[in-house]
């Protein structure tokens, strides 16, 4: 049993902390760590500054230009960047197809696909939701028919997060309805620019346009960007659902939330003296700061046991349910904090660009619609009431 | 002993209910909150007609009611509307004039009452948190009368009032009680100037300051004494109005979670029919009932002594702040992504709900509260 | 809306607590407020002393020698016999048994055995829960089959509470097999003096014993102790239920444990302060405070719709749940705030007569067995999550 | 990063674990608690021979570990069997002669790992609650050495101890940290008397006055001072200790309360085929995986700098303080009567694991402390 990084984790981590240093541009760690909105080009100049250290596809094997970090370097990168101020790496090029793409689709696709999701030349998004199926994955709908040599799409979409920005989707649709509703499902790559795609933006709780609807009107695409099999479509998209359970903890935005939410506590004044002396609120933290430091902990040793290939997906849907009540419970202490400061919200101060004098404390406009909006936390990548199911099941009941 | 409201308070209800659910889609009010001052002129002027400003009031003052009853039965209609037009601004400080004001003074609240003249009581400062006692804002005495400096934040639709009532320290320290004045003053005054600003739930407050703003004798509200009292039973009304407009929020955002969990399917099952879910509800029923009686506690005891009054409200307070935020995450969370939308009503409730945890103190503030009028 | 009590409620209070100052005897106030254990005699003596001021059942009409108290006047019957250090009346024969006689027996069943439970001549029991079922009431499997004019009663009865003390026992028995569980149930009373019954204790987890187990071997019930019909069983039982259910949620009792915990917490030290005082056990008591004072106003409000015939069984359910929740709560802190104290338990010192001074403070001794003790609350009489069950389902779910 | 055991120490928790299976039973247990000491001299033999504890101490004062891991593996077993024999109290009292004992006062420790001297720290006082500073027990400067003048309550099996541990004051007020000396007493010793007393959760204390008791120098431990130190740090390993006994009764009663769902049928149904069983369930789980992580963290602390390692004590114990009131909760009610009752095994482990919140200090005492040492 031992606690500490080994030398070799220590100098991974040096090295880490030196390319943030360097690299990642101080106006965008500034966006992040205020809360405000990334662009677009925010987002692929960091993602650029990422592959020119051969970081930014940290799981991929070297072969295909990844970086192959260990779940612990994950760990340690994640910490880091959450530190830093680096935005989150847009997972559903480098993080959700590519794995699959790997595991399952032809080589011709993965030499296409592969280098153009690292080079920034696809931004990538996800079609699994649909209106009716949300956590019910299984019972969607979308239909793609085959007619010669391609595949006629109709259908929607929904919770497309960051679909407005993207190239391509990658899709599960219905190419048969025998069987099982998981048989019938296949996963398909569509061009967004082929005619018959329209993108509707979802305008969540907070004002914000993050996630859309994408209809599918008689939409054609070449049987060529089917992945593996017709009809296997399920079995791709579970694996990738496993592959994408790791690292859903959040601990590094935990991390960064609660060490600004002790900012904001030691700024903020109750009865005249620094909130963060006021015995409630500080029990409220100190008690969030105790679950994180076990989480954290726990996270470690299902990294360790992930390593070992020793990790049970009953692990994965532990740190995805605490991981998010953590996460949310910092949001909420952070709104707490505010007191009548956190009423106030100009949506325009998210830009960059906005020159107006803040209203209330320079730390507080975004701060009660982030909490807002990390409701979703517990909802999307499978509800916290998903995972208790898993973890009930998977123990034994 | 007797649960019932009487007739004339029924028909008030009622009234404002019906008003609420014919003319007040959800649609409407996200227009008139998007609008300059964030609520609407018109329907301000029908609920003057109605009568419901004039429910808030005394009729020594001109008004038809003014008990606790009367302002939880109107507030509960209005939460379920999420209705945005300034009734608590207007409540508040209409209460400071009832309570503290001179006769001439009182007069003023017949166009509040009319509808005409929009009030609001500027209180709050940047340090204050919710502490009632905290007033930096200075009133310095000059031969006219005095000179008002401080600055005073979230000011409910502060940014629309045609009156502002600003709270100064003539004497003592920045968090005594005593030494707090009252002042009438217009907020198009030299030395004002004001920032309107949209809430994250749909209202409006104003950020105003006040530098140097020279003022005469005749506006300081009633005769400058015993202020904080009337300030803290100002704030009882608040705390009795907010907290019927969660429990009329916390119903339609039940009811609406009831309605999505008996249509909605997943796995080939209505999700209505998952015990977990089921709990949740019941567990939210259960809780919504607490708060309506709390809410009848601290109704009751409004126009009581100071102690019971103060302990039922803070109760009352610390309460709804613990369901408010039960009720809010569990109705988005049970809704699921669609709870995640602004285009669904559901959400919006669930805002209002969390925010008015932040409005004359939330869940903390008034536990201590309650501890230390328990203790008395 | 009046939150006062009007004068004739105020009179009948006054009737009240000037009958328990005269009446109620010291030694057995001075054992129920000290948690300490009540024997058969100081039930009986009590149940003497309510009789003669014709008290005792006090639900009844006034034809049956009752005191036909309304809603309102038995809550504030309950709220003083709590505030004096009653005993409370044992439920079993008044208030179980007797209102299933005046409904569905027979005059002449009536004219026996109303007047035997007003004298004390026999102690009731409840034979309805099996080890088999408990919720589910309706699975239960003791048999009576008719032989001429007895039937042979065969099985197990559980969970009957001061069954050691019984001179009768009302039982569901199993008359037939045929259609729904609930429709082959018959309400029969037994005398516990009849040869094949056996009594055996449960001991609780506090090594209290206050239930039993109750064995029937071929056991013959003469044929006239049949209440009503043969095989309708489930309906009184269910009439008995609704009976049962109004005054669950045992506000006097709440209100007692508050007032004894708040003695408790004033005397009881932290960092040289009364614990009264310490922010976090303050916080704890006035949250419950908060939820009592609520829960009170509930409990009136739904005792008026009672009156008025509005009242729902949704009402009781809610009561059921939140009242257990809250004494639960109350017997948690108590057991808190003894710090180290709550360890010691003698269990002697729970009988009258014992001399031993104390070890530790003089209220410490049973604070902890009587939270444990207390867990029950939330299981017996229909459990919570049953009463919660039934909450969703009369909402609409 | 390591977070496997050596293969040392998992022979060390598979004999432990082990003699718990084979030996332990729970009519056993209650058997010995019943018993006039409250627990087994066979057994405690056993656990010296098989090395137990001997484990708990250092290899330079003749035990083979002693650090917090050895604690945590021997301490988890102990838990699941609800082992009654006074190891706590021999490590409690055992650490603070490692840490604060001179080289002839270690010596001691050879006849406690071997099973033939029990000893006790006799510092709880009837006003203490969890406060370690607080001491009003006196000892008076005497010609020959000290006289020991106050009360010492809940002391964990001090009435079978043959050697006390009692902390006194030699300078400073009440609650001082300085000014506390440990001395080593006889029971037997004129002056002393011992009430002992079985707990609740089948346990046993000794309630010891001190009427007077004459000591000679020699028997303090250590030269005097900094003896708070040494009981913060003592105390550490007992929280370490006992938390790692919650986390192995949170196991069983966890597995117990599984089999029960997974048997138990109700409407014709498993009751654990009821979605509201099978979350309260996975919710327990988590937090159980929460307190062996939290174990862990602290566990690794204990013998480091004191500001680490009491903000993850501490830490600990609060957690374990609020996950120990779930799991026995949560257990019971989820078995239903059965849950209730004497004879089965289950609610004996809730009352340990509720219990176990009232040594060491609480689950709020706790987390006023990892308040007050974040702050640093």
């Amino acid at each position: 049993m031992d606690l500490n990084y080994n030398e070799e984790e220590l100098a991974f981590r040096k090295e880490v902390q030196d390319f943030l240093a360097e690299k990642l541009p101080k106006r965008i760690a500034d966006k992040v760590k205020n809360l405000q909105r990334l662009t677009k080009e925010d987002m692929v100049e960091w993602h650029g500054l990422l592959n020119d250290r051969g970081w930014l596809a940290s799981g991929w094997p070297k072969e295909h230009g990844g970086a192959d970090f260990n779940a612990v370097q994950k760990n340690i990168f994640e910490e880091e960047a959450c530190k830093a101020g680096a935005p989150r790496v847009v997972p559903f090029g480098v993080g959700m197809l590519a794995p699959v793409l790997m595991a399952f689709g032809s080589d011709a696709q993965c030499a296409h696909y592969l280098p153009r999701i690292l080079d920034g030349t696809d931004w990538w998004c996800q079609g699994y939701s649909e209106p009716g199926a949300g956590s019910d994955l299984a019972s969607l709908k979308t239909s793609a028919k085959r007619e010669g040599d391609h595949y006629i799409v109709n259908g929607q979409k929904t919770w497309t997060t960051l679909g407005q920005h993207a190239d391509w989707i990658f899709c599960l649709v219905r190419t048969s309805t025998e069987g099982k509703p998981q048989q019938g499902i296949s996963f398909l790559l569509i061009d967004m620019a082929t005619p018959g795609i329209e993108v509707r933006p979802i305008i969540l709780l907070d004002g914000e346009h993050e996630v859309n609807e994408i209809f599918f009107d008689d939409v054609k695409v070449p049987v060529g960007n089917l992945v593996g099999e017709e009809n296997k479509g399920w079995t791709y998209a579970k694996y990738l659902l496993t592959h994408e359970r790791t690292g859903t903890a959040g601990i590094g935005f935990s991390t960064e939330g609660l060490e600004q939410l002790k900012r904001i506590a030691k700024l903020q004044k109750k009865s005249g003296r620094p909130l963060a002396q006021d015995p409630y609120f500080a029990a409220r933290m100190a008690k969030i700061e105790i679950d994180l430091a076990a989480l954290r902990t726990t996270n470690l040793r299902v990294l360790q046991d992930a390593m070992s290939g020793a990790a049970s997906p009953v692990d994965a849907s532990m740190m995805k349910v605490k991981g998010t009540v953590i996460r949310q419970a910092i949001n909420d202490l952070a709104r707490r904090a505010l007191g009548p400061h956190a009423l106030p919200f100009v949506s325009e101060a998210l830009d960059a660009g906005y020159n107006e004098p803040p209203i209330g404390p320079d730390y507080a406009n975004p701060i009660a619609s982030d909490y807002f909006n990390n409701r979703k936390l517990s909802i999307f990548a499978g509800s916290n009431e998903i995972q208790k199911n898993i973890i009930s099941k998977l123990s034994g009941l | 002993m007797d649960f019932t409201h009487s007739d004339d308070r029924r028909m008030l209800a009622d009234m404002a209910a019906r008003f609420v659910r014919e003319k007040y889609t959800i649609e409407k009010r996200h227009e008139f909150a998007a609008s300059d001052e964030g609520f609407s002129r018109e329907i301000w002027a029908e609920f003057a007609e109605l009568g419901l400003i004039g429910a808030m009031f005394g009729e020594d003052v001109g008004g038809f009611g003014g008990s606790g009853f009367d302002l939880a039965v109107v507030f509960e209609e209005l939460g379920k509307g999420l209705v945005v037009e300034p009734m608590l601004a207007n409540l508040v400080a209409g209460k400071l004039i009832e309570y503290a004001g001179g006769p001439e003074q009182k007069l003023l609240l017949d166009k509040v009452i009319g509808g005409e003249t929009l009030i609001s009581f500027a209180h709050s400062e940047p340090d204050s948190h919710y502490d009632l006692a905290h007033v930096a804002t200075r009133a310095e005495k000059t031969e006219k009368g005095y000179r008002l400096t401080g600055h005073k934040s979230a000011v409910l639709n502060g940014d629309s009032a045609d009156l502002l009532i600003v709270s100064a320290r003539i004497s003592g320290n920045v968090d005594d009680e005593d030494g707090i004045a009252l002042f009438l003053v217009n907020p198009r005054a030299d030395g004002v100037s004001i920032r309107g600003c949209p809430t994250v739930d749909g209202g409006r407050v104003g950020d105003i300051a006040l530098d140097g703003v020279e003022i005469s004798d005749k506006v300081m509200l009633g005769d400058g004494t015993d202020c904080f009292a009337h300030i803290e039973k100002a704030t009882a009304a608040g705390i009795v109005a907010i907290s019927a407009e969660a429990l009329g929020a916390m119903q339609v955002a039940t009811e609406m979670t009831l309605e999505y969990l008996k249509t909605r399917k997943q796995f080939g099952v209505i999700i209505g029919r998952f015990q977990v879910l089921q709990h949740r509800y019941a567990e939210m029923l259960i809780e919504i009932e607490q708060v309506r009686s709390s809410l009848i506690n601290a109704a009751g005891q409004l126009d009581g002594g100071r102690e019971l009054r103060e302990w039922n409200v803070s109760a009352l307070k610390n309460l709804v702040g613990r369901v408010g935020h039960l009720v809010a995450e569990e109705c988005i969370q049970m809704h699921g992504g669609i709870g995640m939308t602004w285009e669904y009503a559901l959400p919006h409730f669930a805002k209002r709900l969390t925010m008015i945890d932040h409005q004359f103190g939330d869940e903390d503030y008034h536990i201590e509260r309650v501890i230390a009028l328990s203790a008395v």
